[in-house]
């Protein structure tokens, strides 16, 4: 196995620079997925790692081997695709043996590779079938085999649960997860749903616009992420944001706009306090105000929309100028559309973020 | 005509002319050129090198023996001087009513006129109505002739209702006025067919919700014709119609067989007028001005069809 | 101005390079066929096989005659065998420029005479002069000068009915009019002398319900047929025969007032349902079997088709079309018919001429003569000819217009386009399209061009 | 969409399909019934009654007359040798275009497009005298070399098309694999592209089958089946029953191949020309 690094790497197409300056480091055997929304430029850094796309400038080394001009087919990697890619022509036994029949594999070699794959994707009865005759759960484990068969340095993969239904695509991350962890073969994950990037990744790495906006473990980046991007794309439903005016009153700072306003401790703010502030909540740490216990508010506004999530439902929130919050509360509750209420942010779980340049300030 | 499948899918191809190819995908590969090559050299021998050599050599006055004299344009002026050159011209355009024309209306009447109720065995209509067109040229004309004998199934058909006097006494294929629509018959039989089974399929396509929407508005069948069926048979119209039309210009083999481009010069056409300049009487100069010239008109009309489509498209 | 990008440029300059590889003058150059020395003994030499290629374009009995003599001259000479191409007049026509000069071409062939077919070949020096061999087997005083002249020609094919010796035959050709017996008397006619009088035949056919002249254009070839013999008895024979060689150049017409009245006759006749009706149509063949099955009067044509209709047939008879006056002289289409040539690309040029010798031996032309082959050469049996045949009419007519001299060439070799643009013209004239001044002008118009480019 | 379509419309539409179908093949059933009629100038039939007697031996003596048996070798060797050289170029040519950038590719694929509206008469005169100087003149490889430069132009078209069709991951995948472009070409991308392939063989086919006017050029004796039945109809046009068995005797093939790949000879001219 081995490790990848990306070292400042950019691609542009034609004047659209699809990534720019991406430098991340993936160990030996980890799990690292890009996510972001689409046109964030995960698919093209992926492609440049697998070589299917040539660098504008920077590096890349698979190993310690810089692999820039170096053929896909030399990379010693191996890719699962969207679409699964198989050869629609060929058995699965044919689609599994046919890279390493490219590497002049001995045949007994690559019966026995093949026979391991197919028994840990639990494909074995499948081998002389052709893909047109199997179901979309199938062909992706056969994509899945016919990297595993490679043993290649590292697996790349580009969002190859993205055609399964819901429920087959919750049961096929564990497995995939299972997989890696039992081959240990470092792997770039590109998926644009970030609850997949949360269950999945060792480590993830959010990319928007070209730009790699934060690398880190999971928790990390969902406990404190580094700018209002990152905040707002990791975790769902979406951390709400409000920009308020701010000023220090004594030992706290109180922000408000309008007839909002709350105040917060002081040790919030080491670097002294800017005149506007951005904050966001999280709707998990957001509360209905029952009798103020240990809450920073009240925020009074009224119920925008009202989300039945089964156990809780998810209330839309938006005080009279405009300022708009999503708060959790418990199914039977009996706020409507329309209702007024009055909303509280568990102490400690205000994000503060500079207005100008989106980056965290802190939590207060 | 020669409508073989070769022109019929060549003007396919012409049809997609209209649409820049996008931006070609794939690896840079100069690999790429050694796939070509074989192709392109073959090709640029037989076909490039000479359309050259053709124009070198319509600026010569030469009996294909001995060394061609220099006579500049005269091939080319000589085009409003030789009345069977300006003849030849004139007969494909009247060709092209009977090939290109009266198919593509009588295919899209009958078009409409089969609504669009799934049919069932329509298979065995599409080989029939396709054989025309498939069946090699100097087949089908050679049926013809005989189909226009003196005592043929016309003119036996025609006596028989009491219409004898009718049938010329030269013959169909013989008689100066009935020799050019005589053949002009014989292209309208090959067209018709592939027109018709061409918009039936390109019906077929058009969505039913269209056709409903019409209805519910209230169009009646002309109107539903106007507002639904031709607008989706564009596509279509265009390929066949460029098909058709470069079909009758080059047209060679059945006038070589049917008529020999008499009675007179009744019936010769660019291509027949080629091939006898080179080879009968020794017009070498001239039969390749003749050819130059067809492929420029071959040209002009094909993008004038597809420049016409594309305004259409946008309006 | 900015440099157009690379791929524009590169693009022109592929443009130029193939247009200066394509602008050499079409044609090459053209070296002159050279006379093969004269052989020291005639006959095969005994070189080991070889193989004759001939082409010729003789059809029916004629060619089953061919292939007998070329049974027996393969048993006179074993090391040699015949391979035979055999195509219709049309399709020789063409073929022939196509193959002469390609490597499996033919080393013996049948060409028209006249410019459009021996001209061109000469021209392009792909024909051999056969005057040595003349001299070896003695042809030339086995013939008449103007059987000799019509396959002749100046060494660059410039000058028609002089020169060296491009082809050979002792057979000839001539145009007349066949006529049914027994309609004849019962229509109570007598052979006409004066082309008046055949045209008060013709009104009298017609009269009776008759087909007056059998006739067919569908091939175009006999429509020339048609005008020709009617032209020589307007006009001169020397002035016929001139024009034809083109040994006054542009001095002649074909616009004169004697051939604009042959054309009102033509058509005159035409109008007046005197030829069979639907003749633009119909094919030449049929109209053959048609008048031998007693179909017609009278029917115009060459000496082809007596086998046809049985060289001793004594129902059908044959006669020149009289003069316009009585007692004028005998003039009639004809001559000698479609000589041998050898190709200049042949290696077996002796053999060639052995075989030439071979086919117009007088063995052959007895063979050929009860096919109503006419044999011009001196020395011909003609004597044992049983007269009242028709096929005694044909050779006797012949002699006539021989003894007259009046015997003119065919029409369509005046020039490479005379057998199109005349062949389509008739039909037309015939078909009452174009007057008769319109049918000569357009002719006129076709000769001139040819006469001032000749250089 | 059979809602409202009413008894009447249906036996319409049967009625007219039929009756269109019955003018298309007339002059063929036509021609091959005169063909049975006794040969000789004066059998004349008319087309509507049947033959007296079945004159089978009018193919015989028309295969016999007329050589159809060196015209058909002829073209079926030509035919052999180029349908296959055609469609191999075409596929080497349309994968190149369809998968690789190269300088100048798109230069070049105009340049073939180009030769699909380049009619034969455009480059007939100047291409006798390079084949007769290239002493190829009545030989098979004329016509073979000749078609096949003829044909590419529009395979090449077909074939870009039909790899264009196939979903790029595919190709990229064959990148990762190892695989070089000649066995991606073999490996993937014509078993992907078969129907294609075939479609476009048999459209060769008919072409080659057909050709004339190249046939009537340059050859002398080795005639086409096309040529050879054109001359045979040339010499013996009052024989119309011998000359209708000629006829039929040269219909024959393209027939029964045309039969057998309906299919592709619609998708052929019906797709490819909307699909375009």
């Amino acid at each position: 196995m081995a490790h990848v690094r990306y070292d400042a790497v950019t691609k542009r197409f034609g004047d659209v620079t699809a990534v720019r300056e991406l430098t991340l480091e993936i160990a030996d055997g980890e799990f690292v997925v890009l996510v972001g929304p689409s046109g964030s430029g995960k698919t093209t850094a992926l492609r440049l790692l697998a070589g299917l796309e040539v660098l504008s400038d920077g590096e890349i080394r698979v190993g310690d081997r810089v692999v820039n001009r170096v053929a896909p087919r030399d990379r010693d990697i191996a890719m699962v695709f969207q679409d699964y890619a198989l050869y629609p022509q060929m058995t699965v036994y044919q689609n599994l043996a046919f890279a390493l029949k490219m590497r002049k594999m001995p045949r007994a070699e690559i019966e026995q590779r093949v026979q391991r794959a197919a028994e840990m994707l639990g494909i074995g009865e499948l081998l002389q079938r052709k893909p047109r005759a199997l179901s979309g759960g199938q062909r992706q484990r056969v994509a899945l085999g016919r990297a595993l068969v490679r043993e290649p340095k590292a697996f790349l993969m580009d969002e190859p649960l993205s055609n399964l239904d819901a429920k087959l695509r919750v049961q096929t991350r564990s497995e995939i997860k299972h997989l890696q962890q039992q081959v240990g073969t470092t792997t770039v994950y590109v998926t644009h749903d970030q609850v997949e990037a949360m269950t999945m990744g060792d480590r993830v790495a959010v990319m928007n616009e070209g730009v790699l906006e934060q690398v880190g473990d999971t928790r990390t980046v969902y406990e404190h992420p580094t700018n209002t991007f990152v905040a707002g794309f990791i975790g769902s439903p979406a951390m709400s944001f409000a920009t308020l005016g701010a000023r220090r009153d004594g030992v706290e700072v109180t922000v408000s706009r309008g007839d909002l306003s709350l105040t917060l401790p002081g040790t919030a703010f080491p670097e002294g306090v800017p005149a506007e502030i951005t904050i966001g909540v999280r709707p998990e740490h957001a509360h209905l105000w029952h009798d103020g216990s240990g809450l920073v508010g009240p925020i009074d506004g009224r119920v925008r929309f009202v989300e039945m999530l089964g156990r809780e439902a998810l209330l839309g929130v938006s005080t009279d100028d405009e300022t708009r919050f999503t708060v959790f509360v418990d199914a039977d509750s009996p706020a409507r559309l329309g209702d007024p209420v009055r909303v509280g942010i568990e102490p400690g779980r205000t994000y503060l973020f500079d207005p100008h340049t989106t980056q965290a300030i802190g939590t207060a | 005509m020669d409508p073989g499948p070769q022109v019929a899918t060549r003007a396919a191809a012409l049809g997609s002319l209209r649409r820049r190819p996008e931006r070609l995908p794939g690896e840079a590969r100069r690999i790429g050129y050694l796939y070509v090559a074989p192709a392109f050299i073959l090709y640029a021998a037989f076909n490039l090198l000479p359309l050259f050599q053709g124009i070198n050599i319509s600026f010569y006055n030469w009996d294909g023996i001995t060394p061609g004299t220099w006579v500049g344009l005269d091939n080319y002026t000589e085009f409003f001087t030789d009345p069977t050159i300006l003849a030849g011209y004139t007969h494909v355009l009247i060709l092209m009513i009977f090939y290109a024309f009266l198919p593509i209306v009588i295919g899209l009447f009958l078009a409409a006129l089969i609504s669009r109720i799934r049919i069932r065995g329509l298979t065995v209509f599409r080989i029939l109505l396709f054989l025309p067109l498939v069946i090699t040229d100097v087949v089908t004309a050679v049926a013809w002739t005989w189909v226009y004998d003196i005592n043929g199934p016309i003119s036996t058909a025609l006596r028989a209702i009491g219409l004898g006097r009718l049938v010329p006494a030269q013959g169909w294929l013989g008689d100066f006025n009935t020799a050019l629509p005589a053949v002009g018959v014989f292209g309208l039989w090959g067209g018709f067919g592939f027109c018709l089974i061409l918009f039936l399929a390109g019906v077929m396509k058009i969505p039913a919700s269209l056709y409903e929407a019409a209805r519910v508005d209230g169009a009646n069948a002309i109107r539903e014709f106007f507002a639904v069926t031709l607008p989706g048979l564009r596509y279509e119209l265009q390929v066949v119609l460029v098909l058709s039309v470069i079909g009758t210009l080059d047209t060679f083999d059945e006038i070589y067989v049917m008529t020999g481009g008499g009675p007179g010069t009744a019936t010769s056409v660019p291509a027949y007028l080629v091939w006898r300049r080179l080879f009968q009487t020794g017009q070498v100069g001239s039969a390749a001005a003749l050819g130059i010239v067809l492929m420029l008109i071959i040209f002009a009309v094909t993008w004038a069809i597809n420049r016409a489509m594309e305004r259409g498209n946008e309006a | 101005m900015v440099a157009p990008p690379a791929r524009v440029r590169i693009a022109l300059a592929v443009v130029a390079v193939a247009l200066v590889g394509a602008a050499c003058t079409p044609g090459g150059s053209v070296t002159q066929a050279t006379a093969p020395p004269k052989p020291a003994v005639t006959g095969v030499p005994d070189t080991g096989p070889i193989t004759l290629t001939v082409w010729d374009q003789e059809t029916g009995q004629v060619s089953k005659i061919w292939d007998q003599l070329n049974a027996e001259f393969e048993a006179k000479y074993p090391n040699v065998t015949i391979k035979r191409v055999n195509r219709d007049f049309g399709e020789l026509k063409s073929l022939l420029r196509l193959a002469i000069s390609s490597p499996n071409g033919p080393d013996v062939v049948e060409a028209n005479q006249g410019w459009p077919d021996m001209g061109a070949l000469v021209k392009g020096g792909l024909l051999l002069p056969l005057n040595n061999y003349a001299d070896a087997y003695g042809w030339t005083n086995r013939v008449s000068q103007n059987v000799l002249a019509v396959s002749s020609w100046s060494p660059d094919g410039k000058n028609f009915g002089t020169g060296n010796l491009y082809g050979y035959t002792t057979m000839g050709e001539i145009i007349g009019v066949y006529y049914n017996k027994q309609m004849l008397s019962d229509l109570g006619l007598e052979l006409p002398t004066t082309l008046p009088e055949f045209e008060q035949d013709l009104e009298a056919a017609k009269q009776a319900g008759q087909v007056p002249i059998q006739f067919a254009n569908g091939d175009a070839f006999p429509g020339i047929h048609e005008y020709a013999i009617v032209q020589d008895q307007l006009a001169s024979t020397d002035y016929l025969t001139s024009l034809i060689f083109g040994t006054q150049r542009d001095q002649l017409s074909f616009d004169t007032p004697e051939n604009v009245q042959a054309a009102a006759t033509l058509q005159d006749w035409a109008n007046k349902g005197y030829f069979t009706p639907g003749f633009g149509g119909a094919g030449y063949d049929s109209a053959v079997a048609d008048f031998g099955k007693g179909q017609g009067l009278f029917m115009i044509t060459g000496n082809w088709i007596v086998a046809n209709l049985g060289a001793s047939s004594t129902d059908f008879g044959f006669f020149l079309l009289p003069p316009q006056q009585q007692g004028g002289p005998a003039v009639s289409t004809g001559g000698a018919g479609f000589p041998l040539s050898i190709a200049a690309g042949t290696e077996h040029a002796d053999a060639a001429a052995a075989y030439i010798d071979w086919m117009t031996s007088d063995h052959a032309s007895d063979l050929l003569l009860n096919t109503g082959q006419i044999p011009l050469h001196t020395g011909a049996s003609t004597a044992a000819l049983q007269q009242g045949t028709l096929l005694a009419d044909v050779v006797n007519a012949t002699a006539t217009a021989t003894a007259d001299n009046g015997v003119v060439p065919y029409e369509d070799w005046a020039t490479p386009t005379f057998y199109d643009t005349m062949t389509a013209a008739i039909q037309e004239l015939m078909a009452n399209r174009i007057s008769p001044e319109e049918f000569t002008t357009r002719i006129q118009s076709d000769y001139s061009d040819f006469q001032s480019s000749r250089t | 969409m059979n809602t409202t379509a009413s008894r009447a419309q249906v036996a319409f539409n049967y009625a007219l399909l039929t009756l269109c179908s019955i003018i298309a093949i007339y002059p063929l059933i036509g021609v091959a019934l005169a063909s049975l009629y006794p040969p000789g100038p004066d059998s004349a039939p008319s087309g509507f009654g049947l033959p007296p007697t079945f004159a089978w031996h009018n193919y015989v003596t028309a295969w016999e007359q007329g050589k159809f048996a060196t015209s058909f070798t002829t073209s079926l060797i030509v035919a052999f040798v180029m349908v296959p050289a055609s469609v191999l170029l075409s596929i080497l040519g349309g994968y190149a275009f369809a998968t690789m950038r190269f300088w100048g590719s798109t230069v070049l694929f105009y340049l073939f497009i180009l030769g699909l509206i380049i009619p034969t008469e455009a480059t007939i005169v100047p291409l006798y005298y390079d084949v007769r100087a290239m002493g190829l003149l009545d030989t098979y490889w004329a016509l073979i070399i000749l078609e096949v430069s003829g044909e590419v132009a529009f395979g090449i078209f077909w074939m870009r098309a039909a790899f264009l069709s196939a979903p790029p991951s595919l190709l990229e995948a064959a990148r990762i694999d190892g695989s070089s472009s000649w066995t991606t070409l073999w490996r993937i991308m014509v078993p992907f592209a078969k129907p294609a392939i075939l479609t476009l063989t048999v459209l060769t086919f008919a072409d080659s089958w057909n050709e004339f006017f190249l046939a009537l050029v340059f050859t002398v004796n080795k005639f086409t089946a096309p040529a050879g039945l054109a001359s045979f109809s040339g010499r013996y046009t009052t024989d119309i029953a011998l000359v209708s068995a000629g006829a039929v005797i040269v219909a024959i093939p393209i027939l029964i191949v045309f039969i057998i790949f309906q299919r592709e000879f619609m998708r052929g001219m019906l797709t490819g020309a909307v699909k375009g």
